[in-house]
């Protein structure tokens, strides 16, 4: 049984290992389609939410986290 | 983006509106929402609105629901076309735009750059606050000590200097009042070097045009095209410049089945939907020209009738054109014989025809002489001054025409008076300023190389430096320069910088200025290339659509712009940061005598009210504020194809949409405007006209004055001079003024009443006497085919300076060294160098440059809108297949393009398309921030520099100036390409 | 039949998506569509191009675009409804027919012929050593996520929507799409390892064709067998083929137009979807020999020894082998006379 | 009930790109999200055509039909909407679509591609009308305030036309007959399999 088990361990280490790396190595939109000639400072977060993935803002964030929020973001992805 | 259009407090009543919507089941989508068991929770937040905070103002809604918004009207600042912008403001905070559906020009549309506007205003990459440059840093500053240092620093200059050696560079971005209180402050400061974009865009179209039948202005409209059975588009690209024309043009083309003729080097979006497609080769438009007019006069399709009637030497162009047979045409300009013919046939035949034509004609060293030529074809066939004909000039900017009508040109003061003493004086007593004073503020000019000196009074009589050479201005020796001393300072109002020609030049000239202010809502290159280390001021300036004023539209049009927003950050309005100058630089009462000023901001209103009490030349005098709101509030009243309102209504009744000038007589007089220039077919009263008798009455024995022709119900019923108190006594027509204006007239003229003219006479009594009559203030005069103070007296074919063919430049050389605008224009000797250096070989591709439809101008503005720059963010070069293989080139690649002076070089993207022909290379002209290859983005001010950047084709353009009115040649030089 | 030539067609039209855009664009690029039109011909708005025309000549209707995301220079490709075509009429069918099929089979075969009995002794012999028992259950257990959640994508909004409702069944989707696109990567590194660890015994030769002739055993009759059979073989290629091209076409769907244009993601798609709904069927049979079907044999790789009786009956070459090996080395287990 | 319908005259279309900086500027739509774009044809050579494309709101959407967990709905006047809370990112509604509309804040698939985006034609998500949520998720709507979207309103030769079917259909018909010549309604068999016949 003890092989089973280290096998499951091992594919949910790897899976977790895959999505962390994938995770940082995509790319969003806006960082793919634009060139070597623009700097964006803020691409803007309708539509698609503060952390870029459309999943919507939550309601109860006021304005001012938001933007806090959306600065770390761009800082972290060193757009 | 700073503006999020988020919902916030007022979205609360509109929530419980929605939630009854909800309850009641009104809204069907919602059973989705149901099956899906989708709570409703999200209705009850609703975050706070964010006021204040003038970085992240939050506030959001939709007009149709909330009614906090408040709906403002404006005129888009990018093109000449004059859309109307409607705006949707919350909370002092710009929403949302809609369409503008009552506007006559534009009917709801816009293009890419108009239906951005609102990120213009609301974008954090806008000039926030003054800065200095200090040691190569960008420091704050604030407004007051910018002020201070820049009045004393200019004070500095001019003691040591001289008043000429300031160059006051202006912007056709201007509001009308801005503009004309940038020429007066230019006055009140002593020089004659103020100039704007204009220049560079249609300066050869004003000189050319005017000195042919009297205004340098488009003759009909945008709207008239509709009318146009046949038109011939020339040396211009609407459907990237002027987008909106297009939808008139193209309803014309539809609803008439017209023939509509493109005639480019490039295959452009316009001419992909033209009936017919001609390619030539950059800088042949005369030959072509003289083409069209060998098929129309070989087969005497010539108006023969409007010609004897209106045209004063027409057989002096006959000769010219008898020397371009088609196949000389063909060999010069590559434009086939057979084409020409049948184009030819049908401008003169397929009436009425218009001839719409933009910077292809206008930006050549032969410019005001392809102008010309164009007026030629119109007059040949008859086609001016009638519904759908006439010379459609598009214009570039959205207030070129204003800013050039009102003085913005080295050549004159406001509204084309010149800058003879009569004008000087008009002035003066307009201004309520002492002619005396105004002609102490010059410099008096001592004799330098051989040259006379000049008084006071003569310096202020001589045309200043262009701003195509302002650095030559700086740069060359002292001697060359006929004024006092070559230029120290300059003060640049809404200006890219990047727009002119031999940019290398323009950073020697800039590291050699002892001052330079920037007043513009962004940078500009002027702060980008890295050329200076001190003494630079940067002053944020609003853009038009944070402040009231006028504009005029390409159709002479004018527009009343109401204040949008505030002035976003710090930035300050045009009349303010003047205002505040003048008050430093001590002149400030006199300037603003009679313009009321609150806290520092003089009235936009009182500004126009000035200039109608001087605009009597153009017919500025009838546009008062209070008439323009009235159109702009009556906007859906105008006809779309004559914008005439309809005759009973109380407010603009008969009025044409914008009262286009001239608009003759005092604004009570009620003058419609003028849609439609020099049309006979309609009383004076009703907005006809007649060809300006400007060049006097006679010449060599052949009268200049019309013959059988005048306006519909005329009084003279033939030609007729312009109308003096001499000419009004002869007629008998002083007795019908009125009292008071002749006290008016009486203390203009003094011991000289008969020299008081219908364009000096402030009591407008002249005009007035001129309307009731039904004749024009201007009088009855013929066009000139033999224009005999130009250089070119008939236009002549004339090769580039940096020509493709230099077995032509034998046989059509440029015209010989000259000096003009205080400088030598050594064109010849250049172009006789380009031929003994055989640079054609070494630089085999024919370079033209031109326009994007989402950039505008120096592109500073639109580069850092965020929704334009995603759609062009690359500069390019367009290469046609053939050129590319022979070198190897990819589509999107990097490839180095090599200029012919100064081993200049621009690193761009290579675009391989059939768009242009073998050997024609093609760039925007809108880029700016990078420089032979270098990414200067770390020069600009953090944080306000554009989104996009890209390198500047005038990094390669070259030498080469109009000899009327020194306009550069970015249309036509040489260029090599290599991969990078 | 009609139906039929619908089948065809999309599986015609996966074939030509590869090649297609490849050869069209040589065409395209050598001489301009309309017959060498002189740029300064007449009127250019009498030839405008229309989509007739331009359907002639190509599959999609592309043009330029001024933005950075060339691919939407695609105008019109209509081939998105053969490929919704494909996954919403064809693709069910096949993957239900084939895995119910499988099941139905097996049950049948099931109760017909019963569990296959093997003999039994006291002796156990070595079978398979832990690090072959670790990548078979990894590889396995992927491969059973991967397959549910592949099947959410089919089956889920017909059959699990309405029993828990568009909700939950969204969050579960998002879940299954997170594990699916996220365990494959240890599938596919099982999957490699497979092929490293079995590979030489799994090289088919005379004894599996004499194997095969005897139906394995299964219609009576005795057959020699090595290491692994022939079924075994079989399935062995099976997973590593299937393996690879799921994992092909896998990476070319998680990194989309990074390979292929979109004629070739839609392509992508269908084989992933086509071979996925197989190779359940195909490991749906795996499962049901190595457990039910044959007694005794799950031993293998659970505990990774086997009953010496058992090995006798389905691999005696295998243990005839192994014995001469032991005999050579060091003692295997307890002997036991050859029979 | 009116079939909403986008018509591009692409005998009118001089690629301004008017109907796409309306779309950015009325839904405040970021970079790299390009619900609407124009495509130019032919691009520099006699016959050069442009069309500006967004989602033709098919009849019997092949989106809708492909999607995983049916996030897709039809409104009354046929618009083709989506609920963002639903769609899980997959991608399989870029393959169906035979405009390439749907847009995904995210490049690759592994994990998140984000939540599709599209063009809503200008009438939202199954939001409250005029909500927050809504605008965040779905931009504004336009269609509930009476009106159409804003990019066929803010056409710069009126080429993009948005309405009922049959209206925009008889537009572009009675312009045809008038001028002689028209390139067709682009993409009209594909999404409505049906055309305007002149």
């Amino acid at each position: 049984m003890k092989p089973f088990v280290v096998a499951v361990v091992a594919a949910v280490a790897i899976a977790l290992g895959a999505s962390v790396l994938l995770g940082a190595v995509q790319e969003l939109a806006y960082q793919k389609f634009q060139t070597s000639a623009v700097r964006l400072s803020s691409p803007g977060t309708n539509l698609v939410g503060l952390k870029w993935n459309g999943d919507p803002t939550p309601a109860d964030i006021t304005e001012m986290t938001r933007d806090k929020a959306e600065e770390e973001r761009l800082d972290a992805k060193g757009s | 983006m700073l503006i999020k259009r988020k919902n916030g407090q007022a979205g609360a009543t509109r929530l419980q509106a929605a939630a009854a919507g909800l309850a009641a089941g009104a809204v069907d989508r919602r059973s989705f929402l149901r099956r899906s068991g989708l709570t409703a929770g999200a209705l009850a937040a609703a975050g706070s609105i964010q006021l204040g905070a003038v970085r992240k103002a939050q506030a959001a809604g939709s007009s149709a629901v909330s009614p906090e918004v408040v709906v403002k009207k404006n005129i888009c600042t990018h093109c000449s076309v004059g859309c109307t912008v409607t705006a949707e403001v919350l909370n002092g905070v710009w929403v949302g735009q809609e369409p503008s559906w009552n506007s006559p020009i534009n009917r709801g549309t816009h293009c890419a750059k108009g239906a951005a506007i609102r990120e213009l205003v609301t974008s954090d990459r806008r000039l926030k606050y003054p800065l200095k440059l200090v040691g190569g840093e960008w420091k704050r500053i604030s407004w007051e000590d910018a002020i201070n240092e820049i009045g004393d620093k200019l004070t500095a200059v001019r003691e040591k200097n001289g008043a000429d050696s300031v160059y006051w560079l202006g912007s056709a971005k201007f509001t009308n009042e801005a503009a004309y209180l940038f020429r007066k402050f230019g006055a009140f400061w002593g020089t004659n070097s103020v100039d704007h974009q204009a220049r560079i865009c249609h300066s050869t179209t004003v000189a050319g045009v005017a000195n042919t039948w009297g205004y340098g202005a488009q003759t009909n409209s945008y709207n008239d095209i509709r009318n146009a059975k046949t038109m011939i588009i020339m040396g211009g690209n609407p459907a990237e410049a002027h987008p909106i024309s297009m939808q008139h043009i193209l309803a014309g083309k539809e609803l008439n089945r017209a023939n509509m003729i493109v005639i480019d080097p490039r295959f452009t979006r316009t001419a992909a939907h033209a009936t017919d497609y001609v390619r030539i080769r950059p800088g042949t438009d005369i030959p072509v020209m003289w083409g069209l007019l060998w098929h129309i006069f070989e087969n005497g399709w010539e108006d023969k009738e409007f010609i004897r009637q209106r045209v004063y030497a027409m057989e002096d162009v006959r000769k010219e054109v008898a020397k371009w047979p088609p196949d000389e045409v063909e060999r010069v300009s590559g434009a086939p014989g057979a084409q020409l013919r049948r184009i030819a046939e049908m401008f003169a035949k397929e009436k009425p025809a218009t001839l719409i034509w933009c910077m292809g004609a206008t930006q050549h060293t032969v410019g005001t002489a392809n102008v010309r030529a164009f007026c030629m074809l119109c007059l040949a066939t008859g086609n001016v001054g009638k519904p759908g004909t006439g010379a459609n000039i598009f214009r570039g900017h959205t207030n070129v025409q204003g800013a050039t009508d009102l003085g913005l040109d080295v050549t004159t003061l406001p509204l084309y008076y010149g800058l003879v003493e009569g004008a000087w004086r008009h002035w003066a007593r307009v201004w309520e300023v002492e002619y005396e004073w105004l002609q102490s503020r010059f410099d008096e000019v001592p004799a330098i190389a051989g040259r006379k000196a000049r008084t006071r009074k003569e310096n202020m009589e001589t045309p200043g430096i262009t701003s195509t050479r302002w650095f030559d201005g700086v740069d060359l020796p002292p001697d060359q320069i006929d004024q006092r001393s070559p230029l120290r300072a300059m003060v640049v109002f809404g200006h890219g910088g990047n727009t002119v020609t031999r940019i290398p030049e323009a950073i020697e000239g800039m590291r050699n200025l002892e001052l330079l202010v920037v007043a513009d809502p962004h940078p500009t290159t002027f702060a980008a290339l890295n050329a200076r280390q001190d003494n630079t001021y940067l002053l944020p300036i609003c853009t038009s659509l944070e402040m009231n004023g006028s504009r005029t539209a390409s159709n002479r049009s004018l527009q009343w712009g109401e204040q949008v927003v505030k002035p976003a950050f710090e930035s300050k309005n045009d009349y303010e940061t003047l205002y505040l100058l003048a008050k430093k630089l001590g002149f400030a009462e006199s300037m603003f005598k009679n313009i009321k000023v609150e806290n520092n901001v003089p009235s936009a209103e009182d500004v126009l009210r000035e200039i109608n009490r001087g605009g009597w030349s153009t017919g500025y005098c009838g546009q008062s504020p209070e008439r323009l709101k009235a159109h702009m509030k009556n906007q859906s009243k105008f006809d779309l194809v004559t914008l005439r309102a309809p005759k009973d209504d109380p407010e603009v009744g008969g009025d044409y949409y914008g009262l286009p000038w001239p608009c003759w007589g005092k604004p009570e007089i009620r003058h419609p405007g003028t849609a439609i220039l020099y049309n006979t077919n309609l009383n004076v009263r009703e907005g006809g006209g007649t060809f300006r008798a400007r060049f006097g009455t006679e010449r060599k024995g052949v009268t200049l004055l019309a013959e059988d022709s005048y306006s519909k119900g005329s009084d003279l019923t033939d030609g007729y001079p312009e109308f003096t108190m001499a000419v009004f006594k002869k007629l008998g027509w002083d007795k019908d003024l009125t009292p008071e204006e002749m006290a008016v007239i009486q203390k203009i003229g003094g011991d000289k009443i008969d020299a008081v003219s219908w364009a000096n006479d402030l009591s407008g009594g002249i005009q007035r006497v001129c309307l009731d009559h039904g004749v024009s203030p201007y009088g009855n005069g013929k066009a000139r085919a033999n224009a005999w103070n130009l250089p070119d007296p008939v236009p002549v074919h004339r090769e580039p300076i940096y020509s493709p063919r230099p077995d032509l430049v034998a046989k059509y050389p440029t015209r010989p060294d000259e000096r003009q605008f205080r400088m030598p224009n050594i064109g010849f000797t250049v172009q006789k160098e380009v031929v003994e250096r055989n640079v054609v070989r070494d630089f085999p591709l024919i370079l033209t440059s031109g326009r994007l439809v989402e950039y505008e101008g120096g592109g500073e503005e639109t580069r850092s809108n965020q929704w334009l720059a995603e759609l062009q963010q690359d500069m390019f070069v367009e290469i046609n297949p053939a050129d590319a293989s022979a070198r190897g080139i990819r589509d999107g690649q990097f490839v180095w393009v090599d200029g012919p002076e100064a081993k200049a070089k621009v690193k761009v993207k290579a675009m391989i398309t059939e768009r242009v022909g073998k050997g024609t290379v093609f760039m925007p002209f809108h880029f700016s921030g990078w420089y032979e290859g270098e990414d200067m983005r770390r020069f600009y001010p953090k944080g306000a520099d554009p989104v996009v950047l890209g390198e500047s084709v005038n990094t390669i353009t070259t030498y080469g100036y109009d000899p009327v009115t020194a306009m550069q040649e970015p249309k036509a030089t040489l260029c090599q390409i290599r991969t990078a | 039949m009609r139906s039929g030539l619908k089948l065809l067609s999309t599986l015609l039209v996966a074939v030509t998506l590869v090649a297609g855009p490849v050869a069209v664009g040589v065409a395209l690029a050598q001489e301009p569509m309309q017959a060498g039109q002189n740029p300064t011909g007449q009127d250019p708005t009498a030839d405008a191009v229309n989509e007739e025309l331009l359907f002639k000549h190509e599959s999609t209707i592309r043009g330029v675009v001024s933005i950075p995301d060339k691919r939407a220079g695609n105008l019109i490709q209509p081939q998105g409804r053969e490929y919704r075509a494909f996954h919403e009429r064809w693709l069910p069918w096949i993957a239900a027919v084939v895995i119910l099929g499988m099941i139905v089979v097996l049950a049948a075969f099931l109760l017909i012929k019963g569990r296959m009995k093997s003999p039994r002794s006291a002796e156990k012999i070595k079978r398979y050593n832990v690090l072959e028992r670790f990548t078979h259950w990894m590889t396995a257990a992927c491969f059973i996520v991967l397959a549910l959640s592949g099947l959410n994508y089919i089956f889920g909004k017909r059959l699990l929507m309405p029993l828990i409702g568009p909700d939950a069944f969204g969050t579960a989707s998002q879940l299954a799409k997170y594990s699916h696109v996220y365990l494959a990567w240890p599938f596919m590194l099982g999957i490699l390892l497979m092929l490293a660890l079995w590979v030489k015994d799994n090289i088919p030769n005379r004894v599996d064709w004499a194997w095969l002739k005897a139906g394995g055993g299964v219609l009576g009759g005795h057959a020699h067998a090595g290491r692994f059979n022939a079924g075994q073989k079989v399935i062995f290629w099976m997973v590593i083929g299937f393996g690879l091209a799921m994992g092909f076409t896998g990476i070319a769907l998680l990194f989309p137009f990074t390979l292929a244009g979109i004629h070739g993601m839609q392509l992508m798609q269908v084989v992933h979807a086509s071979i996925g709904a197989l190779f359940i069927a195909g490991i749906i049979l795996h499962i049901y020999t190595g457990t039910v079907g044959i007694e005794g044999s799950f031993a293998a790789m659970g505990k990774g020894e086997v009953d010496l009786a058992w090995a006798r009956a389905h691999h005696d070459l295998w243990v005839e082998e192994q014995q001469a090996k032991a005999a050579g080395g060091a003692h295997l287990g307890h002997p036991q006379p050859a029979e | 009930m009116a079939r909403m319908k986008f018509l591009c005259d692409a005998d009118r279309c001089i690629e301004c790109n008017a109907c796409v900086t309306a779309c950015k500027n009325e839904h405040e739509v970021p970079w790299g999200i390009n619900r609407r774009r124009v495509v130019t044809l032919n691009d520099g050579r006699p016959g050069e055509r442009s069309v500006s494309m967004a989602c033709m709101h098919c009849t019997d959407a092949p989106c809708a039909a492909v999607c995983p967990v049916n996030c897709f709905y039809t409104t009354a006047d046929a618009v083709v909407l989506h609920s963002k809370d639903i769609c899980i990112g997959c991608g399989y509604c870029f393959y169906a679509c035979p405009f390439g509309a749907p847009q995904y804040p995210r490049i690759g698939n592994f994990g998140s591609r984000g939540k599709m985006d599209k063009c809503t034609y200008c009438t939202g998500g199954p939001e409250p009308d005029f909500s927050v949520a809504e605008y965040e998720k779905y931009g504004s709507n336009r269609l509930a305030e009476g009106k159409l979207p804003l990019c066929a309103e803010m056409c710069s030769t009126k080429s993009l036309l948005a309405g009922d079917g049959e209206m925009i259909a008889a537009i572009y018909k009675q312009r045809v007959i008038k001028r002689g010549y028209g390139s067709g309604a682009w993409g009209w068999k594909t999404a409505y399999r049906e055309t305007v016949t002149i």
